[in-house]
């Protein structure tokens, strides 16, 4: 790879790296104040754990070499052998692993164990993401050959992560003082973690053409249009439905939007393909429709009792990412990604985009399922009605969000010290006795 | 000397302390609190479009004490200033108060107000 | 262009998408609780709308083929046949269009209608923006062809956006509680958006250098001196006139100094052209004299009662603007840029700066207060009285920004459910049944 | 330097730029609400100083023709002369003389007075880190010539801001209040600091590398395995001292994993050096033993009663950032970096390693004294004791950091004005009359 | 009339609420206050691992304005919401009001509480 | 019991603390509030140097029942922790309490406090 390949990518890493502590923000937010910071550390930790799974076995897993078509053997276990270009794909990749896991937290926030949620983090990089990244990336993974097309993640991140955070809502319960709603305790932070993500999300898109190139300048483009179809249609929609334009519905549009061209950044673009008159098109339908579906899917959810999918993870990730897919099968024209879709005259894609989202919704709903169903044999999956009373940030971490009031943490009467403060050179004196 | 409690709505409390201010009350303190009465709740939407409501409504509570004889103009500063005659304007409480003392001197009595 | 090129230009597009976020966050700051994200959204929301617009008709009318210098025809409508390199000038060019809006929305902020601001913005990219942009940066614009120098939108972004912010201003008219001041709610949040809007800066003008050569290096650096001049500046003379340094004065003087290098960058560096002895000068010269200029004419406007431009976007961006302008016409030396100004010899470019600031204000501030003269016509420009006082958060969005307050938002006892929380695999069974 | 070595600078001098309002956030975060704004400008500002400085005379100092290994003379004064690479270099480099001066200011929070701060860091940036930089990375600096190795600011950034950071903690003395304990009033921002950090840390490392090549990503790597590793570690750490996991503490640990791979970031790598199986094993090993090392170093420097090194520079930058150097002397590669270290088979290298740890320690402690030692013949260095019972930010600043609460600041009777609000066209009117 | 003031632990709010609501009193406000009594302080940890005693403890305070006959049963309310057993669970006050007064109407007395 | 409610300056909470501790008194809590009184106003500075006044100052109120015989001691206490002989240095306020409830017991009256 050339500097200029090489630069883009590294900054691409980086910017996907920003978009865990954007989605750490954007969550945070959304959730009521005593859960605050330990919504926050639910994603931050991610970039910890994420990272360890990944370079000992989780990228080998997923890109060393093909079984079957399914998953990775461990050639490249702890990051055999790789440098130069195999280590950036490598770091790269390692900032999707990062993420997706940290968007499941979403359906659980207030009430999930840390502990147990450490663990299914390790299981599920392990035995769910791995090999469908494998599917879809790597060399012989069996959708690859199938010929679906997910340019930056439809399937492997979001449709995965829509998917797990089901089960993951299923399995740890509702929460018990509210099932239907969340309180965002800070509007201000889910709109600086939606602009980092959108931000993060050109490194996710524009990098997944692992060039510096028209692909990458195409990918981008389209991301661009399609947030801000997402951002344009969620808002009017919360307006016509609540009288208000609602600004958490403007961020979480914008996301809505991200989520669905992901699959298809890479795909659509010239429109139609004949004469082109139409090239803002695609995306920007992609945008308004995924934050249409979006809106009426965190409707239809709410009024599901036992699904407390609780930061909409499924509504928001799952079904946008499933209609991305969708959607870069009807939109695809060869002359971008060398593949035509419905519209362009070729059913064929749009089938196995059908295949694509099937498998890869079934494979994650059951084995997350089945992640949970283990791990609630050691541990409880969510904290007690006390601790979750309390909140999460002070049973959990003991550690509130914030200490704002300066009473009673101000200034410590029990503390002050009235003994004189040495000067300087008394100190360094003291010091060197 | 009284002390006059009144919670009223956030949006109230300019108008309310310029009226007590007109009636040469100027001493005076509030506090933020969260009221629960008649009023339903406060109806927020989620990001979906679903309604709730939340029971607990952000209010203003004023506090002033003053001499026996401005009780009653004080009252009545407060509801020319806080009234919209939509549940949740809020009450006022009175209750006595026995002593005032001004740090600043030492002070006592009904001087110090 | 080849890969290290379009990895910058890609990079400089992402940094100047991070800018409105930044900027939402550094309005925000400085606005009352109650409106706090209200102003977020006025900057956030942009970054749909403008996108929209720009794809459609606001890139042509800006950068089609010329009519006349004045304005772009619609040959790219709809971003027809662009691609490569021509796209990745309008993705560019497009975090331009956004974030001016968003500049503009400063000056009414806690009293804006928020309808009407879209429909202003809509109306203000279309006839107000995009010809401004054609005139100075498209081929065949007059002010290009008269041979002024705006390197990265002195003219186009930030005198434009003063003089529609002062127009803003008046047409909206001032705030009903308090003409004069405002007053920060979050320090830290001004500061924040200060920093991001700083970072983004490097990607808004090293970026217009639309290469990755020793002209973006320079305007890199020229970028970081101006805004450090500016930030020492204006601390100093907060210190001076009001006894204490000011955190947001510091922050405010960082903007100043960007906005006065802005369409400098390109065109300043060498000091004197001969030797290059100074170097740092003309750079520090315009950060801090441009931080001189936005502190005085913040005291000299808050005096002029009609004119509450609430967050100084005038005075900060206009008169910076302008001194930028300006100075442009005094330092570049053909060496950096190709042209000499009047120290360097040449009293022709000066002129054409003026006449270039000139024509920015007088179009911008005429065809703004049109702007706003239709508008009111069918809709009301801001809130009524009781909205405004009870602030835009609740009344225009129904949102409040913060509701850190655990009472009465915390546990709610009407929520609660008393009915058994289902184990996983009981949830599971129902969800199947 | 081609487009995209170019392009990855520019790229990551952004980005480092950036970690300055990161760690402005981090620090906040751990302070209490009552200096909560005045720890962030003592970082913001240094971006406005340390700029003004270094164009000025340290560049020249650091980089200029060298003096006997000791000091660069003033041949760039100015920038004189410079541009393209050249330019480029010293503003990669600008970027690291603003944040280390920034880094010790966590050694004095909530009561160092801001004018002897200014002063000190002017001083301290000219006689303490213009040399140690010199020795380390200039041609003919000694250190350099010795062959220690400190690839991206092991000896230069850290250990020299932990070093300052306890002469400061000496000088200025203890808080009157509270010894030993800091009271971190608002997580999230300490988590986002964080994130911006390790964002900009990639800039910091892979941007040391001075190019977009191989050595650039495996610096990229090696910094997110042991900032990952640190996380991991710090956090276990504190939930079995604890009792629980402390969101802080991840926060703290990702940033002890970042110091100590920062001197290894372009040396290690390969592991064994014979057939790599365990590549990811040094960068994992540096990140936890710093992690670690720092945990234990907070722990031990508690209990000394006047060092009260409040933001714990020492323990977390110090320590660190000599575990850092002395491990790159342990785990150095040829294949790497070009040399090899003890376990590699050659000691000389850890060796010179120690002895750029001593050095640097030594040179920072003793002048940073010395400069404390003379600013206070001249000024107070810590603000007056009511001053700092009402907290800097009033005391110092007079800007409170929030004004959340609406009472008392919302709507003010005092300001509220009467008159009419003119129509646009009538203020319009007034205006031209 | 009489004015009951509860200090209470955060977390025992609703079951608080709910219970005077239970007992038909649903006319209060709520407070946020910082508390210092028997309760020695919350304890933190520090980033090493140390622990520290912050001695103020943050605290929710009710208020309610009732009939003089409502005082025990809203005595019994509060106890039976906020009651761990364990130091810290709180105080209540009783305090005589003299007047009660509704903004909305100007009604005063026993039947706007 | 009377109840003693002290407005006071922010930083003069944690020398009353002290004071009142000293003088035995340890069951207290308190609250954040705006005050305005004779103190003019808080003046604060825009980022143009202009300066401006804001005129409801941030203001702490410290709350402690106690026995009748510590009021004066109480009174006292307080004074001496807040007194900087400058406008805004506070009021303090008695009233009289009923009954006080120790909500972990059930216990009544003056021991509970
Ligand atoms: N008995 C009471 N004791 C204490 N506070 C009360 C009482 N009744 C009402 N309040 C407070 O007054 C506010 C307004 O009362 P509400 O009953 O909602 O409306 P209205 O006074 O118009 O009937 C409530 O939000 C609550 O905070
Ligand atoms: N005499 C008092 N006056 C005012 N508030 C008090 C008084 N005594 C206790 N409190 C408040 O009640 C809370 C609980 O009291 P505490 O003595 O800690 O526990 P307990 O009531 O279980 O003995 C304290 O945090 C404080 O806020
Ligand atoms: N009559 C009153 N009722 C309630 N609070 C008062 C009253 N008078 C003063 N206060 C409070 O006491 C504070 C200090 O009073 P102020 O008149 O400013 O100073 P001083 O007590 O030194 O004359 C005020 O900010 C206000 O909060």
């Amino acid at each position: 790879m050339d500097s200029g390949n090489t630069a883009w990518l590294l900054t691409s890493a980086a910017l996907v790296l920003l978009m865990t502590p954007g989605l750490a923000f954007f969550y945070s937010g959304l959730v009521r104040t005593k859960s605050a910071a330990a919504t926050i550390m639910q994603s931050f930790v991610m970039i910890g754990v994420a990272t360890v799974v990944w370079v000992l076995w989780g990228y080998s897993l997923a890109f060393g070499t093909d079984i079957g078509g399914f998953v990775g053997n461990l050639t490249v276990f702890g990051l055999r052998g790789l440098e130069g270009d195999g280590l950036l794909f490598m770091a790269f990749q390692l900032m999707f692993a990062i993420i997706t896991p940290a968007l499941i937290t979403g359906a659980f926030v207030e009430r999930i164990s840390f502990k147990a949620l450490l663990v299914f983090t390790v299981a599920w990089i392990t035995i769910v993401y791995a090999p469908l990244c494998h599917w879809v990336w790597a060399e012989g993974g069996w959708l690859l050959d199938l010929g679906a097309a997910d340019f930056a993640g439809g399937t492997v991140v979001h449709i995965n992560a829509g998917a797990a955070a089901l089960a993951g809502a299923l399995f740890v319960g509702r929460r018990r003082d509210s099932v239907a709603e969340t309180r965002p305790h800070d509007v201000s932070k889910v709109v600086i973690g939606a602009g980092l993500l959108w931000f993060g999300w050109f490194g996710f898109n524009a990098g997944s053409a692992l060039a510096a190139d028209g692909g990458a300048v195409n990918a981008f483009v389209q991301t661009q249009i399609s947030a801000a179809g997402g951002l344009v249609a969620w808002t009017l929609l919360s307006w016509k439905y609540t009288g208000h334009p609602s600004i958490i519905g403007a961020a979480t549009g914008a996301v809505a939007g991200l989520v669905a061209i992901t699959p298809a950044a890479g795909f659509v673009g010239q429109w139609p393909a004949t004469d082109g008159y139409l090239n803002f098109f695609p995306a920007l339908c992609i945008g308004v429709v995924g934050a249409v579906l979006g809106f009426f899917a965190i409707r239809a959810l709410h009024n599901w009792r036992d699904m407390d999918d609780t930061l909409d993870v499924f509504a928001v990730h799952g079904v946008c990412g499933m209609w991305g897919a969708f959607a870069t099968g009807l939109f695809a024209v060869a002359e971008i990604g060398g593949v035509n879709g419905a519209i362009g005259g070729s059913a064929d894609l749009l089938w196995r985009q059908i295949v694509g989202i099937l498998a890869a919704l079934a494979w994650s709903f059951v084995l997350s399922a089945g992640i949970f169903w283990v791990v609630q044999k050691f541990m409880p999956l969510r904290v007690s009605e006390t601790d979750e009373m309390i909140g999460l940030d002070r049973s959990e971490h003991n550690e509130a969000a914030y200490e704002y009031d300066e009473i009673g943490f101000g200034w410590d009467a029990s503390d002050t010290i009235d003994e004189e403060i040495p000067s300087g050179t008394e100190a360094l004196k003291r010091l060197l006795s | 000397m009284k002390k006059i409690e009144a919670i009223i709505r956030p949006e109230a409390l300019e108008p309310v302390k310029r009226q007590l201010i007109d009636a040469g009350i100027t001493g005076l303190h509030v506090e933020r609190v969260a009221g629960h009465g008649y009023q339903g709740g406060v109806v927020q939407a989620g990001r979906g479009g679903q309604f709730y409501t939340v029971d607990m409504i952000p209010k203003v509570k004023i506090i002033t004490v003053i001499s026996d004889f401005n009780v009653e103009p004080a009252i009545e500063a407060i509801i020319s200033g806080a009234r919209t005659d939509n549940t949740g304007d809020g009450k006022i409480f009175v209750t006595d108060v026995e002593e005032a003392v001004r740090v600043r001197t030492g002070e006592r009595g009904r001087e110090v107000l």
